[in-house]
């Protein structure tokens, strides 16, 4: 048990490291120099272009030499200083991500969680018979096949021009000063909803069809035909066939959070939700280099964050894993 | 219990007897004719239309009529063109970003899989790294740096990304074929691991290989989708994707023109869905248990 | 008379068309008798003994009917046999080491299967306790998972777990296979033991090694490309046989003591017929050393002496 | 011909390849020219994994294995091929012996285009012919077929054929014939006695001692990675003198004896001890002295065992 769990802890340091590394890399290593667009963009001339490069360039701190400006990145990522924000000046770009989390989390957990949910119960319905099958898991591979941002569209669409129920875009009402009354809440949750349901609805497709083959598979195996060969009724089997099955989809939570994590880029940008994918398409289109590294960590972080507590949650469901696999051969 | 008793009267060899099962299965035939007709209408597309796609072709936003099929854009462009001339960018991503994550995914999985030991410890953690590390917004921070992107870079940058699905499918498969006696009995032919790999691993997961490439293909169409959908696509030439961008870019969504980002939505979820469903079928004739339900 | 078999044919639906894999099979089993069950794979053994169970797709009812302890088996319909299963007929399966859900404590899963048949699983506790004993299985298995038990230990869980409501009849497929030869005779002999304590009525084992039927069996049924060959008590089998199957069988066995050098053995050239559609009249005849213009019709399954069945036209003395 | 000195196969297992399990643990024996050997032992004995490291298709931890005096771990790529020419294998299960998706006869082109690359058709194909003819098969039925159309006694035939193509001198038959049915067992056991009389010599491994008696001259006698007996096979079946292989002998179902009720404890496994007896949990004789490893004392001319009460024995 405990090798299980020490090789997910060494790829959790290593990823993280990695991706540390690759976001210090991409603005030294691009084509051009970073600072040269900057200036050109602020159109500025005469001496405030040389000013302004020494300025940037201690703040790149691009005269060290690279192993020091690499250390220094570390420092300052562990002391949280993840540079002023070039877009939204001067404030630091710990608090313009900070910012947007909230909004990221509210959206990300229920619907992946709901999902995850309801699609591996719709799944397992499905595969009860042959007829169902047929009908209802084929809109199980529309909706994987739909991309997350054109059923954005569609939901926005239909709910909220022409039906007008809902709001367009934006996290909560303009008018509205952010505090704690249920008049602002209430538009909290009236903004989130589309953006929830659009996410919820792609990702439920997909864990139906996983749910599918893979309670097939329990049904067939061999635990299965002993408890129908002693009588047990249809709902023990597959109540326990449903609870083997869940288990690969535990992990499949953990492996697709990337995607989701994708997914909610994307419906972001269609509704404006000012989460952390709205910003990263600001920082982008503002060439705000600072903030894209902030919020490329922050998604990383999160995602092992994640993962984490996935796996530690595998643990404790699976007892395979948690009495430990007996070694050798014969 | 007859296992090997009911075998297939000679004249039907093993080859025929898959076409003949294949083809039977409609899964298979449905998520093949979705796709070859979008393959049609690619070739055929721009025949039927005399505008290029950004040619201003008359008044802008005219709903769908039978001049223009598709209605118009706010710049007066034919969406029906645009639509027909983004599909072969859509298909090119997919078979380069599709292909080139299954190609990286076979020789990361074969290796990990057939080798064993340390260097599957070590192909183990890259592959597990980059899944976790969210690959789109690696691709957005790349994107935003690479100033002139075409579709093959796009291509790469996907390819790149997406092969640890590939890689974790084939190595366990591998895995389950190595301990396999035909693979000992090749060793003790004299044949070296390479040539194993590719003249007996290899040939038994034809299929699979086969369906890990579909795959491939249709998440590639759906990263791309979303790329192009978020600016950071191609920037010359157009994609369904950008089709998308521009619509919600130049407010379609308040001035109702449906007709502007439902078409491309509705050709990426069709061909990607087709592809899926033709999976699922392939699945069904090669495990026979998923099939009797 | 415990269990009465009479013409059941079982065929498997195959995209190829049917597969005559049992195809009238008639015998019976007395109270408290062990009846072997042998015969090469594909003879039609395990698809005998599970139908008598669990007869579910691809496998299809055709012909014949089923009585124990006088009542009608109603084996083609898989609803009604849901009373009998567990209760009246139980089964150890071929399967044994991995027939229990790896994720569910034994004790668990027990009660979970007991409650679901209406049986309070604290009345039958001390029951579960003694007889775990007999078998020399630690009483706190019981909140172990099938992972951590050994394979003779998880047999013997899963023989106890089969006969826990002692049902009348038992259908133990292959139980010795997966087992060490020190084991295996401990297990066979548990088996002997079961019927003993009165667990069980009555017993098929179905097994392809007949040196382990010769151990524990009262009576073997020997089976051929999904026929019934010969029944007869074990001894008679054994030493004095009657269908040339049987005697060939016998003899290719090769026993301690027999060395290549002093007394080279034969086995029986030619393969068993394929069922998908099987040649008329006795299926041994293409392999069969003594066979003659009769062997084309379909010979009976008959009693040619007391307790012993033969289908074998030569071995009744009728001469065409 | 082989000479197995002292050899061993350990395995990494735990956390972090912690803990050590010994699979093979110093096995020491000989298969002479022309001679029969079988390996006997239950499932998880090691008896395949000493095959196995044999045939070179996994790696040994230490000891020796020596053919015809060249040592067999220092072989690579082309040596291994040359050492191949004269030792081949057989496995357990003929289905997966063969690629599914060829034809079952592709296993004499695998050996023609590594071993015999220049030779022309017509030869090659009288070569063929003559193989399977020793081993009992008529070409044509067997011949251009997929594995699935053919039995598993016509497949392990081939297999046997395969190996004769290249005219070997060492066979190693790992559990040939436990997946065949009763009847067609035994022809392949007899076309192996035969293959004897054409200068042979089979490791013939297997957990049935009725098999082994039948065929073999000598006999190992193994249990968890230990030889605890080994010797000339009429004496060990006839007078066996280590516990665990009285033990065997009496517990095998036979044809014309019944069981005696010999009550074996069958306690759940003790995990291996490495230093002392590996029969020490389960051994009716077992004394403090077990705690030491039993060496091999030799009880009479090609007969000997691992066990401290040997010496009382010999002399009661």
């Amino acid at each position: 048990m405990r090798r299980y769990f020490g090789r997910k802890l060494l790829i959790y340091i290593l990823t993280f490291f990695i991706a540390v590394t690759v976001d210090w890399m991409i603005p030294r290593f691009m084509p051009g120099n970073p600072i040269t667009i900057l200036i050109s963009r602020a159109g500025l001339r005469g001496n405030a272009v040389s000013e302004m490069y020494t300025y940037y360039l201690d703040a790149f701190g691009l005269d060290l030499p690279i192993w020091k400006q690499y250390l220094s990145f570390w420092a300052a990522i562990l002391q949280g200083d993840l540079g002023t924000s070039i877009y939204l000046f001067p404030t630091p770009v710990k608090d313009v991500i900070l910012r947007a989390v909230p909004y990221d989390l509210a959206l990300l957990i229920p619907s992946t969680l709901l999902s995850w949910w309801a699609g591996n119960k719709f799944g397992a319905y499905a595969a009860r018979s042959k007829k169902l099958d047929n009908t209802l898991l084929p809109l199980g591979y529309i909706l994987t096949a739909t991309p997350y941002m054109w059923l954005g569209i569609l939901l926005a669409w239909v709910f909220a021009i022409v039906l007008g129920i809902f709001p367009v875009a934006g996290g909560f009402g303009f008018d509205l000063q952010p505090d704690l009354s249920w008049r602002f809440i209430g538009s909290l949750v009236h903004h989130w909803f589309l953006p929830f349901a659009s996410l919820f609805i792609v990702q439920f497709g997909g864990w139906a069809i996983g749910m599918r083959n893979l309670i097939i598979y329990e049904l067939e195996s061999d635990y299965s035909h002993y408890l129908e060969a002693l009588g047990a009724p249809r709902k023990l089997v597959r109540r326990y066939a449903f609870r083997n099955a869940m288990l690969p989809q535990l992990t499949g939570l953990a492996l697709s959070l990337g995607a989701v994590v994708a997914g909610a880029l994307a419906t972001e940008v269609v509704f404006g939700y000012p989460g952390i994918g709205y910003l990263i398409l600001q920082a982008i289109n503002n060439e705000d280099y600072f903030l894209i590294q902030g919020c490329f960590l922050f998604v990383v972080i999160g995602v092992l964050l994640a993962n984490f507590i996935i796996d530690v949650a595998y643990l404790i469901v699976d007892p395979r894993t948690r009495t430990g696999m007996q070694g050798g051969a014969g | 219990m007859i296992k090997a008793a009911a075998s297939l009267p000679t004249s039907v060899k093993k080859k025929n007897e898959f076409l003949y099962f294949a083809f039977k299965n409609t899964k298979l035939r449905v998520g093949l004719g979705i796709l070859l007709f979008f393959l049609v209408l690619m070739f055929v597309g721009p025949q039927l239309t005399e505008y290029e796609p950004t040619d201003f072709v008359g008044p802008s936003g005219v709903p769908p009529s039978t001049d223009y099929w598709f209605g118009t854009t706010s710049f007066g462009e034919d969406v029906f063109t645009q639509f027909v001339y983004g599909l072969p960018a859509t298909f090119m991503v997919g078979i380069i970003g599709g292909g080139l994550a299954t190609i990286l995914g076979m020789t990361i999985g074969f290796i990990a899989g057939y080798r064993g030991g340390v260097v599957d410890e070590v192909l183990n953690i890259l592959t597990n790294v980059i899944l976790t590390i969210p690959a789109l917004a690696l691709l957005l921070v790349l994107s935003a740096y690479v100033k002139v992107r075409g579709i093959f870079i796009e291509s790469l940058f996907i390819g790149f990304t997406t092969w640890p699905w590939a890689a974790r499918a084939i190595r366990a498969q591998t895995f389950t074929l190595r301990t396999r006696d035909f693979v000992d009995l090749a060793k003790l032919s004299g044949r070296s691991s390479l040539k194993i790999v590719f003249t007996e691993i290899a040939p038994n997961m034809a299929s699979y290989l086969f369906m890990t490439f579909i795959l491939m293909f249709g998440g590639a169409i759906l990263t791309a989708a979303t790329l192009d959908f978020l600016g950071l696509g191609p920037t010359q030439g157009t994609s369904l994707g950008l089709m998308m961008n521009m619509a919600v870019l130049w407010s379609a969504l308040p001035l109702g023109m449906w007709w502007w980002f439902v078409p491309p939505g509705i050709g990426i979820t069709a061909i990607v869905g087709g592809l899926y469903i033709m999976n699922v079928g392939l699945d069904e004739v090669f495990n026979p248990k998923l099939r009797e339900m | 008379m415990s269990l009465q078999v009479v013409n059941l044919r079982v065929f498997y639906q195959t995209l190829r068309g049917d597969v005559h894999a049992l195809d009238g099979a008639t015998f019976s089993i007395a109270d408290g008798e062990i009846m072997g069950l042998a015969g090469e794979s594909g003879c039609g053994k395990t698809t005998l003994g599970y139908s008598l169970i669990h007869l579910t797709l691809p496998k299809k009812f055709v012909d014949g009917w089923v009585k124990l302890d006088g009542e009608n088996l109603p084996i083609g319909d898989t609803d009604r046999m849901e009373a009998f299963r567990f209760k009246k007929v139980s089964i150890i399966p071929q399967y044994a080491m991995s027939a229990m859900n790896p994720t569910r404590k034994i004790g668990k899963m027990t009660s979970e299967l007991l409650e679901s048949r209406k049986v309070r699983f604290n009345d039958i506790l001390p029951e579960l306790k003694r007889r775990l004993d007999l078998v020399k299985l630690p009483q706190d298995v019981l909140g172990m998972y099938p992972i951590e038990l050994s394979g003779g230990m998880k047999q013997r869980m899963v023989m106890v777990l089969s006969t826990l409501l002692n049902p009348s009849l038992l259908i133990a497929d292959e139980v010795t296979s997966a087992l060490d030869v020190s084991t295996q005779q401990a297990v066979s002999e548990m088996l002997v033991e079961f019927r003993d304590h009165e667990f069980v009525k009555s017993m098929i084992v179905i097994t392809h090694d007949i040196s382990i039927l010769y151990q524990i069996a009262d009576s073997i049924l020997v089976m051929y490309a999904g026929k019934p060959a010969e029944k007869a008590s074990t001894t008679t089998i054994i030493n004095s046989p009657l269908h040339p199957y049987t005697r060939l069988l016998i003899s290719s066995l090769p026993k301690v003591g027999v060395k290549y050098s002093s007394q080279r053995l034969s086995g029986i050239p030619g393969n068993p017929p394929l069922l998908l559609d099987p040649p008329a009249g006795c299926r041994f005849r293409s392999r069969c050393p003594a066979a003659f213009a009769k062997c084309s019709q379909e010979p009976p399954f008959v009693e040619v002496k007391k307790g012993h069945y033969v289908a074998c036209w030569k071995e009744r003395g009728i001469y065409a | 011909m082989l000479k197995i000195d002292n050899l061993s196969k350990i395995y990494r297992v735990g956390t972090f390849g912690g803990q050590e399990l010994h699979a093979v643990n110093q096995v020491s024996f000989e298969v002479g020219d022309c001679q029969v050997v079988s390996l006997i032992g239950e499932s998880g004995s090691g008896k395949s994994t000493i095959g196995k490291m044999i045939l070179g298709l996994i790696s040994k931890s230490s000891g020796s294995i020596i053919f015809n005096g060249t040592e067999t771990s220092s072989l690579k790529q082309d040596t291994l091929k040359e050492y191949y020419r004269n030792v081949q294998g057989v496995f357990q299960d003929p289905f997966s012996s063969y690629n599914p998706i060829f034809k079952s006869d592709r296993v004499f082109k695998l050996i023609k285009d590594e071993f015999f690359p220049s030779i022309d058709a017509c030869e090659w194909d009288e070569k063929v012919e003559n193989a399977l003819k020793a081993v009992g098969l008529n070409p044509e039925t067997v011949l251009n077929k997929f594995p699935h159309q053919l039995s598993g006694g016509q497949l392990q035939r081939l297999l046997i054929a395969r190996a004769l193509l290249l005219d070997i001198k060492f066979l190693v038959a790992d559990e040939v014939i436990s997946m065949l049915d009763a009847s067609t067992r035994i022809d392949v056991l007899n076309l192996l006695a035969d293959l004897k009389s054409r200068g042979l010599s089979i490791l013939f491994i297997t957990h049935d001692l009725c098999l082994g008696y039948y065929i073999s001259d000598q006999s190992v006698i193994l249990y968890k990675g230990h030889v605890l007996e080994k010797g000339v096979t009429e004496k060990i079946y006839n007078s066996p003198y280590h516990p665990y292989t009285k033990m065997l002998m009496t517990a095998v179902p036979r044809l014309d004896r019944k069981w005696e009720p010999v009550s074996i404890d069958i306690k759940a496994e003790v995990p291996n001890q490495i230093d002392g007896c590996v029969y020490y949990d389960r051994c009716p004789l077992a004394f403090d002295k077990c705690r030491q490893r039993p060496v091999l004392v030799e009880i009479s001319k090609d007969h000997s065992a691992a066990c401290w009460k040997l010496p009382e024995m010999i002399k009661g």
